[in-house]
């Protein structure tokens, strides 16, 4: 138990750092890295969450996939620019009082809540069982998922491409 | 094959959607509108295949039903679908006639997210369809990707989009995690006890729906996009995602709850004040025949949302027949004013000036949906306002039935000064307005939806109560 | 660690993504405080999903992944069109549509 | 028969009234002149004929139960709320007569008097005047309050075209406004007063009146106000102060009206409603006192203007306005019965008076006594003027003397002092100022070059000698047969000294210059100078009029659109300018958008804990 | 009893033409003019029969037509008339009939014009004729709408300086023009409209009775605080299409720039449909709710009938006058209905009538007098009397009407009103309606002096009196006010039927 404390705390830590790295840095790029670091912090918690295929799932296709898209899109425009791409922030106080404020609100729902006396225990396999579901009573759902993916990929491809 | 009977119109339209994609691939040349007859008389099809079929029972474990509601609305996005895929064939510009492939498939994808999200009665479900329907609509949006106004509307559509999104997935986790199933009978019976953190998971979710059918403050993407958007597509985006975001709302916040459903009166009553209060009143200075209707569409949501704060099941038929009226209202009269735009390259209001006198027809089809929209007898709109009114005032709820009538007479002030430009105020030139006749009769069916439905509201009223009797 | 300790986690994850889309001026990093916020959602999804010991939340948090995936193509790609057209990607500059 | 009064009651009303719809309706008819004319002669000719067999027939028989007749007009669920009929006894039968005999005189002296007028406005003129015998005839024979206040109504619009007959002279088309504002003015009074009258007793209807009032049975709470309010459309109507100013102006009209509406007929419409509720005043003896001194003190005020005045029509207007003060003090004074019969004498020799004016104007084409004289070679003019001069100054044994005698007796008996004092001195004031007019007017040098035709027509002089002859055959009647009224013995000498003494100074002034009229105004400076600008009165009205009533409507027609009609218009500014400051809030900026997705969400959940605690 | 639905031809007679105009008449006026009699006469014929043939004895609803619309909803096509109705129909049908011939020189589009006005009749006597509260609103609506474009294409401007410290709003809405007005009377009369759904909802729902029908909903004693809010409603909804002070500043716009034939209708018949409302829906169906609030409605009624006057005292544009002058009449119809006593509602009624007919004829009048003057300034005109002798004398009619002169219609209505008021609760309602007839003699005498009266201008020696057409219109007005003022029994017998049980309704003990 105490390890989890630790390890939650540490990664809690790290997450949120990372997450306001992200929105603070003014060099783009950099926010990049440090929403990567974001999201592995957020695999680390999954892995607390005994969660170990998602853990997989968010690495690749975030912290890969996601970031790299990413990284290629600024090099993209900075290169169409020619220069780098900084960023600063605009009314920085209205929006941490609107957050905040947002915050406020859903922990005000939280507090409210009684928790749940503790974690129980799996019966099965996470994976396993997500493979299963995903072949046997959600694989219509799927099949609707791959549709969204190539349509959006589709989409992006058209709004991408110059037409000559 | 008895088993996909409940999909039959997702797996019809899923078959339209690669033959589409695999015209797309195949054809050649400049000119693949072929392609866009392919998708209009495939959903022309579909419509004519929903139209014949029955209510099927609950599929994949419940997450999936085929029910009354379903298959009302889905007839009701085919419909608009075909209207608006039907305008759309004879757009002039180069990219829809070199793109038809895209522009379809991107269309009938985001159709599929709402036929789906019309039967979907699972968190998860729920949500893909969303998206679904959604992503495709961002990149719609900016498909005229060389003009510098749809693709600023496209971005700003997209980033509301996801934000909503996201505060609407953040919610449907607190929901699940308060109900501790993404089965949405479950949710509805999760209501009975005390639970902040589903009813903080149900009000973020909220928030993605909102966004959908753009109330406020959660409209503000409308203008700027329909704005910016091809015409043919704005009038479809009018209707349809709208109208399918209303099922959803009806489907999560309604079905199976009961009395709780009471609980949402008091919210959608102050949503449906603003928004109809704003909207309208921001019509009014607008000087664009788009941004106005699109106000005015944001107010047409806000009379839908009194329908809904009436949270009874003759609130919800009235919903759902109040956005068949607008299906033809609205999408009427974008594409008149798609018309005018293509005959005189602006879509200001002065391009109405004299309308009347230069094609009486089109204009008064113009007054016939102006006068559907602010709620006039003997136009569909007028019975549509009156049954959300009517479905109100069985609650009670006489100040919100008030508070709408006297802002229709606001609405029908800009609407008005449609009129105006059309019948008062002489043309700057003489001669027709040239019409094409793809666009001409997707304005007639408007128009015949319009007046027909307002002649003789009865079938659809019936069956709009019928279908909403089982939510409740 | 209890539930809330999770949620309560996410939360500020979320308010922190919140934030970055309210104040960045740059579109990608507009994109990126999504990002946060959908990250939040997982880790939600993921927490009720264990404390329930139930499946859903996985599997929900599975789709999520992928339409945040596709999200971020999209809107890379109106990102890039958008710099195309417009020589920025600054949220601010791009006020054509107004009023 | 009796049933047949009723009947032959009705002939005499239809008969004018047919003759008007025939003017009325047949376009070629009217449009024909002189034709119309003689049909509208002929209907009040024999409906003169058929008033006089009436009076004939019913003063041969015993006095009615129930005199009048009647129909339902305005139907209600049990009786009628209003009926329409007619009332057949003494007093309506003598009016009956004095208005078919005096409106078939002048209508025929009007052929030769507008023998310049142009053929369609003289059968214009003819249907004014059907109508006017008609109306007068329906109030003299109502059977009740709201019958009479019809056609009391319907004579006051007779008057109001009869004074505008001339319409494109201004002065004639501000002179019949005038008269009809200022006697819708009583008229109010009256029609408020009727309506509280039926709201307390049920009825209109005279007879029903007369018998609750007689068997105590009329509520008298309220009554005085009501009866003050009926007096009041008496005030109106017959010229008594302060609503006497319209009657001066009103000789605008032609004068063969001017003879019949406004000196012996519709004027005297006041008194003669007066005599007829008498019934009902007499129970009110607060409003009979008020009734008796405001009669007085309009004979002495209307007798003072008439000696300043140099038009000779307005002159007569100005005595009618006195003598119908006599009427109604007498009637005040608990006399009705004198005040009718003033009213019935005065209704022939004033005609007369009118008439003889007439044929001055004709002979002068001016109204200026001034500018008149040197008629003392035409008997035929000034023989009957003088006649009805005498009578109406009060010379024995012409009616005036005898009728105008019973109203000071009557006064001096109801025990009214003050306005007997008053009526004294008018009566001296009146052989005075009719002598002047007579002096000037007839007697005085002629003046040089001015002299018109010296024709009469024979038409004209005809109907001048009728009623010249009528006014003295009345005369000798009364002196012969009449019942004298009881009067102490003094009584007919003073009448008798101070007519006489009117005439002397009269002569003197006029006729020798001794005292120099010139002289006299001088020493009477104040009096006269009031008396010139009508004691201000006019104008007083006038002011009310234009910096009163004007003002004030220009006053709420200005904030009817500047300030109520103005609100509206400042909310409907305010939406349109609410619409263009809610646009702004549209920036065009994506991140205020998302402001709104977050304000909202966060409004949602302020909202909610609000709502669901 | 009658064998065809004479009560639907009368009212769809005029629709069905407004059709046939729109579809067979393009281009042909002459044409467009005959259907217009032709359905019109169809309609007039019809009602004069059926106010011949109403039985009085048996009294109630006549001539009953039901077709069911909507029967979940309890919604039907249901027709009758009572004497009240009657009346009502009678006087639409003789505004109509004049206002085609008035309006027979329109020139621009006027098949158009013809076919919005003939729409508009529809909607009147369906209102009229309605039992169904429901579809009695949808008349309504229809009888509102067509108002837009009528004035807005075929109005005239007038004047309107801004001024006072509201300059800038009268600037940004443009006071005075056409536009304007149409504007504001449309929008005017639908915000009222907003009040009668919500009151006539309120009924529904509270009657519980699943019915909209008026028989159905008279025989529901609803609670007394539903009764005051309904009644209140109503009375605000129906109040501003009737004119009442301070919601009366749509009528004097939008009747100066409405064409002749608009404005006969509107002034004429429209507004009475807002007092009819009061009457037919208010105390009919509100019994206690009319009493409760008999006060205000009577107050108000006073207001307007002094202030209407004072108002159109204070104009100088001639249809200002005559506009404002139905704003004062208004009020005593008002005022008649308020009192609650047979002899005021029998007044309110016929007042409906009287002034519906005459302020008809002032319109008629007045737009002929604008259309060859070319001029609405009282006090620029002069003199007309000679060279219209004809116009004149109508004009004369219908001034002595409108003050209440006996003979005439007008008469008999305010006489009745004065003895309500005296009756009623509150009998000082006696004296502004008393002043008010004064008032109204002041004006219309001055402006009938001023304008036909006094020297002809030789500016307008080429005037000419009413032509061919025309006449029909001010010959048929003016006989009709003095026909009715001269045997009011003809108009107040079918009426008393309608309005004693109605007033047995609500002195019910």
């Amino acid at each position: 138990m105490t390890g989890e404390i630790v390890g939650f705390w540490a990664v809690a830590v790290v997450l949120v750092a990372a997450s306001l790295g992200v929105v603070l840095t003014p060099n783009l790029f950099h926010g990049v890295l440090w929403l990567a670091l974001a999201l592995v912090a957020t695999v680390v918690v999954f892995l607390l969450l005994d969660a170990p295929f998602l853990f997989g799932v968010q690495l690749l296709l975030y912290a890969g996939g996601v970031v790299t898209i990413v990284v290629f899109a600024i090099m993209l425009t900075e290169r169409l620019v020619g220069e780098s791409i900084r960023q600063a922030s605009r009314y920085v106080v209205n929006g941490a009082v609107l957050a905040a404020a947002v915050l406020v609100g859903i922990v005000g729902f939280l507090v409210a809540t009684p928790g749940p006396g503790g974690r129980p225990a799996w019966t099965v396999d996470l994976t396993v069982a997500l493979g299963e579901a995903l072949v046997g009573p959600w694989a219509v759902v799927l099949q609707l998922l791959g549709a969204l993916l190539v349509v959006a990929l589709l989409g992006a491809l058209y709004l991408a491409r110059t037409d000559s | 094959m008895s088993g996909l009977g409940p999909f039959a119109l997702e797996l019809g339209l899923g078959a339209l959607l690669v033959a589409v994609f695999v015209a797309g691939l195949l054809a050649r040349g400049d000119d693949r509108r072929p392609i866009a007859w392919l998708a209009t008389l495939g959903v022309l099809a579909l419509l004519a295949v929903a139209l014949l079929l029955e209510p099927a029972g609950p599929a994949l474990g419940g997450r999936f039903v085929q029910d009354g509601l379903a298959l009302f609305v889905k007839r009701l996005f085919l419909t608009a679908t075909f209207i608006g895929l039907l305008a759309g064939i004879s757009l002039p510009e180069r990219a829809f006639a070199r793109r038809a492939a895209e522009y379809h498939v991107l269309v009938l994808a985001s159709l599929l997210g709402m036929l789906v999200l019309a039967s979907a009665r699972d968190l998860i479900v729920l949500f893909v369809a969303f998206e679904l329907m959604s992503i495709p609509l961002y990149v719609l949006a900016g498909f005229r990707k060389s003009e510098g106004e749809a693709v600023e509307a496209s971005l700003k559509f997209f980033l509301v989009g996801s934000v909503s999104s996201a505060v609407m997935a953040y919610g449907l986790s607190f929901v699940y995690g308060a109900v501790g199933s993404t089965d949405l009978g479950a949710v509805a019976r999760a209501l009975d006890g005390d639970h902040p953190l589903l009813q903080l998971g149900l009000l973020l979710a909220l928030v993605g729906f909102l966004f959908k059918v753009a109330a406020f403050p959660f409209h503000m993407w409308v203008p700027d996009t329909y704005e910016a958007g091809p015409t043919p597509f704005v009038a479809w985006l009018s209707v349809a995602p709208k109208a399918a975001g209303f099922v959803a709302l009806f489907r999560v916040y309604f079905e199976g709850t009961g009395a709780h459903a009471a609980a949402w009166v008091p919210i959608a009553a102050a949503l449906a004040t603003v928004t109809m209060l704003t909207g309208n009143l921001m019509a009014i200075p607008q000087q664009n025949a788009k941004r106005l209707l699109a106000y005015s569409g944001i107010a047409q949501i806000g009379y839908m949302l009194v329908g809904v704060a009436a949270a009874s099941a003759s609130g919800t038929a009235m919903v759902l027949f109040y956005l068949v009226a607008y299906v033809f209202g609205n999408m009427g009269a974008f594409l008149v004013v798609e018309a005018l735009a293509r005959a005189e390259g602006s879509e200001a209001i002065s391009a109405f000036r004299g309308l009347a006198q230069r094609s009486p027809l089109l204009a008064l089809a113009m007054l016939l949906f102006l006068l559907s929209l602010g709620g006039i007898p003997f136009v569909a709109g007028f019975w549509a306002k009156l049954y959300v009114f009517w479905a109100a005032a069985e609650q009670g709820l006489y100040w919100l039935v008030l508070l709408g009538a006297i802002l229709t007479v606001v609405a029908l002030f800009y609407y008005l000064v449609v009129a105006r430009k059309m019948y008062i105020e002489p043309p700057d030139r003489p001669g027709r307005v040239p019409l094409s006749p793809t666009l001409a009769l997707s304005v007639l069916l408007c128009a015949l939806g319009v007046v027909l439905l307002g002649l003789y509201p009865k079938p659809v009223v019936m069956a709009a109560l019928r279908v909403a009797a089982p939510l409740f | 660690m209890g539930l809330h300790a999770y949620l309560t986690l996410a939360a500020v994850v979320f308010a922190i993504g919140l934030f970055g889309v309210l104040t960045r001026r740059n579109a990608v990093g507009i994109l990126l405080g999504i990002e946060l916020m959908l990250n939040a959602v997982n880790i939600n999804l993921v927490a009720f999903g264990r404390f329930h010991a139930d499946l859903g939340g996985a599997l929900f948090t599975l789709f999520t992944i992928a339409i945040t995936v596709a999200e971020v193509a999209v809107g890379l790609a109106i990102v890039i069109v958008i710099f195309r057209v417009r020589r920025t990607v600054e949220a601010d500059h791009l006020d054509l549509l107004r009023g | 028969m009796l049933t047949g009064s009723p009947t032959l009651a009705l002939v005499v009303l239809g008969l004018p009234a047919a003759s008007f719809l025939a003017l009325a309706l047949l376009r070629p008819l009217r449009r024909a002149g002189r034709l119309a004319g003689g049909v509208s002669i002929t209907a009040i000719g024999a409906a003169f004929g058929a008033a006089c067999l009436l009076w004939l027939r019913a003063t041969s028989r015993a006095p009615l139960t129930s005199p009048s007749t009647s129909w339902a007009w305005i139907p209600a669920d049990g009786e009628p709320m209003a009926t329409v009929g007619v009332m057949v006894d003494e007093l309506s039968m003598t009016m009956a007569v004095l208005v078919t005999l005096v409106s078939f005189l002048v209508q025929l002296y009007s052929l030769a008097y507008l023998v310049d007028e142009p053929a369609p406005s003289l059968g214009r003129y003819y249907a004014y005047h059907s109508l006017f015998a008609f109306s007068m005839l329906g109030l003299v024979l109502a059977p009740s309050f709201v019958q009479m206040f019809v056609f009391w109504e319907l004579v006051g619009l007779c008057s109001y075209l009869l004074i505008g007959f001339w319409y494109d002279r201004p002065a004639a088309a501000r002179a019949a406004a005038k008269a009809f504002w200022i006697t819708k003015l009583g008229d109010l009074g009256f029609v408020a007063g009727i309506v509280m009258l039926w709201a307390s007793a049920g009825t209109f209807d005279f007879w029903t009146l007369f018998g609750q009032a007689a068997g105590g049975t009329l509520p008298t709470e309220g009554l005085a106000t009501i009866m003050f309010l009926i007096y009041l459309g008496a005030v109106g109507k017959s010229a008594q102060f302060p609503l006497h100013i319209w009657l001066p102006d009103a000789m605008e009209g032609p004068t063969p009206v001017s003879a019949l509406i406004h000196a012996a007929t519709m004027v005297t419409a006041g008194v003669f409603m007066v005599t007829r509720a008498f019934p009902l005043f007499g129970l009110v003896p607060d409003v009979l006192v008020l009734v008796a001194w405001v009669g007085a003190f309009t004979a002495l005020l209307a007798a003072s203007m008439a000696c300043v005045e140099s038009d000779i029509k307005r002159v007569l207007a100005y005595s009618t306005v006195s003598q119908l003060g006599y009427m109604m003090a007498a009637a005040g004074a608990g006399a009705p019965g004198e005040a009718f019969a003033h009213l019935v004498t005065h209704g022939v020799f004033k005609a007369l008076l009118f008439l003889g004016a007439g044929v001055v104007i004709h002979l002068f084409h001016t109204n200026d006594v001034f500018r008149m004289g040197g008629l003392t070679g035409l008997p035929a003019v000034w023989v009957p003027f003088v006649l009805a001069t005498l009578a109406l100054a009060g010379i024995w044994p012409l009616p005036g003397f005898f009728t105008k005698e019973a109203i000071l007796a009557g006064v001096l008996e109801g025990g009214f002092v003050g306005p007997f004092v008053l009526l004294a001195a008018g009566a001296f004031l009146t052989a005075f100022y009719m002598f002047r007019v007579v002096f000037l007017a007839f007697f005085a040098p002629a003046h040089g070059g001015h002299h018109g035709h010296h024709h009469v027509p024979t038409l004209m002089a005809a109907v001048c000698w009728t009623l010249a002859g009528l006014t003295v055959a009345l005369g000798l009647r009364t002196a012969l047969v009449g019942e004298h009224h009881p009067a102490p013995a003094w009584l007919p000498w003073l009448s008798l000294a101070l007519a006489l003494g009117g005439v002397g100074l009269a002569w003197s002034m006029y006729r020798r210059g001794v005292p120099d009229p010139a002289v006299v105004a001088a020493a009477l400076r104040p009096l006269e100078w009031m008396a010139r600008r009508r004691y201000g009165l006019d104008g007083l009205f006038a002011a009310a009029y234009r910096w009163g009533l004007l003002a004030l409507a220009s006053l709420v027609g200005w904030v009817d659109r500047y300030v109520v009609d103005g609100v509206l218009n400042v909310l409907s500014a305010w939406t349109l300018q609410g619409g263009d400051r809610l646009r702004r809030l549209q920036t065009g900026l994506a991140q205020d958008y998302v402001y709104g997705v977050a304000l909202g969400a966060l409004c949602l959940l302020v909202l909610a804990r609000w709502a669901w605690s | 009893m009658i064998p065809f639905p004479v009560l639907s031809i009368i009212t769809w007679a005029p629709f069905v033409g407004a059709v046939l105009i729109m579809f067979t008449a393009r281009h042909r006026p002459l044409a467009v003019r005959l259907i217009a009699l032709v359905t019109t006469t169809i309609s007039t014929v019809l009602s004069v029969f059926i106010y011949v043939v109403y039985d009085r004895e048996a009294a109630g609803f006549q001539f009953y037509e039901r077709v069911p619309l909507v029967p979940p909803l309890g919604i039907s096509y249901e027709v009758a008339v009572d004497g009240m109705s009657l009346l009502m129909v009678l006087l639409t049908s003789v505004i109509i009939f004049a206002g085609v011939f008035a309006s027979w020189t329109v020139a621009t589009r006027s098949q158009e014009f013809y076919a919005l006005l003939l729409a508009l009749v529809t909607g009147v006597y369906g209102v009229f004729v309605s039992l169904d509260v429901f579809v009695f609103f949808l008349f309504y609506e229809l009888a509102v709408l067509p108002m837009y474009l009528l004035i807005g294409i075929w109005g005239s401007s007038g004047e309107v300086r801004p001024r006072g410290v509201f300059a800038w709003a009268f600037r940004q809405t443009g006071v005075g023009t056409k536009e304007y007005a149409a504007m504001k009377l449309t929008l005017y009369l639908l915000f009222g409209s907003a009040f009668i759904l919500v009151g006539m909802f309120a009924l529904y729902v509270n009657a519980g009775a699943a019915s909209f029908s008026f028989l159905d909903l008279e025989a529901t004693t609803f609670d007394p605080t539903v009764q005051f809010w309904v009644f209140l409603a109503f009375y605000v909804g129906f109040g501003i299409l009737a004119g009442i002070w301070p919601l009366h500043t749509w009528s004097p716009d939008g009747h100066a720039s409405a064409p002749t034939a608009v404005s006969m209708l509107h002034a004429g018949v429209l507004m009475k449909l807002g007092a009819y409302g009061v009457v037919r829906l208010g105390m009919g169906l509100l019994p206690e709710g009319a009493t409760d609030l008999a006060w205000l409605v009577g107050s108000i009624a006073c207001v307007n009938v002094v202030y209407g006057a004072l108002s159109a005292m204070g104009q100088t544009d001639l249809k200002y006058v005559i506009a404002y002058s139905s704003v004062s009449h208004m009020g005593l119809v008002m005022l008649g209905a308020a009192t609650l006593t047979e002899a005021g509602l029998n007044g309110a009624v016929f007042q409906m009538f009287a002034h519906g007919v005459m302020t008809g004829l002032f319109f008629a009048l007045v737009g002929l007098v604008y259309e060859k003057a070319h001029s609405r300034e009282i006090f620029r005109m002069g003199g007309f009397g000679r060279v219209m002798p004809g116009i004149a004398t109508a004009f004369t009619v219908a001034s002595l009407s409108s003050l209440g002169l006996p003979a005439t219609s007008g008469f008999v209505a305010e006489l009745l009103t004065f003895m309500g008021a005296w009756r009623s609760a509150h009998p000082w309602w006696l004296w502004p309606a008393v002043a008010g007839t004064f008032l109204t003699a002041v004006y219309v005498l001055r402006v009938a002096k001023q304008i036909f009266w006094g020297p002809p201008s030789p500016h307008f020696h080429h005037l000419e009196d009413a032509r061919g057409p025309e006449w029909v219109a001010l010959v048929l007005l003016t006989a009709v006010i003095v026909v009715f003022g001269v045997a009011p029994g003809l108009a107040i017998g079918p009426v008393d039927t309608a309005t004693v049980p109605l007033l047995a309704r609500i002195i019910r003990p």
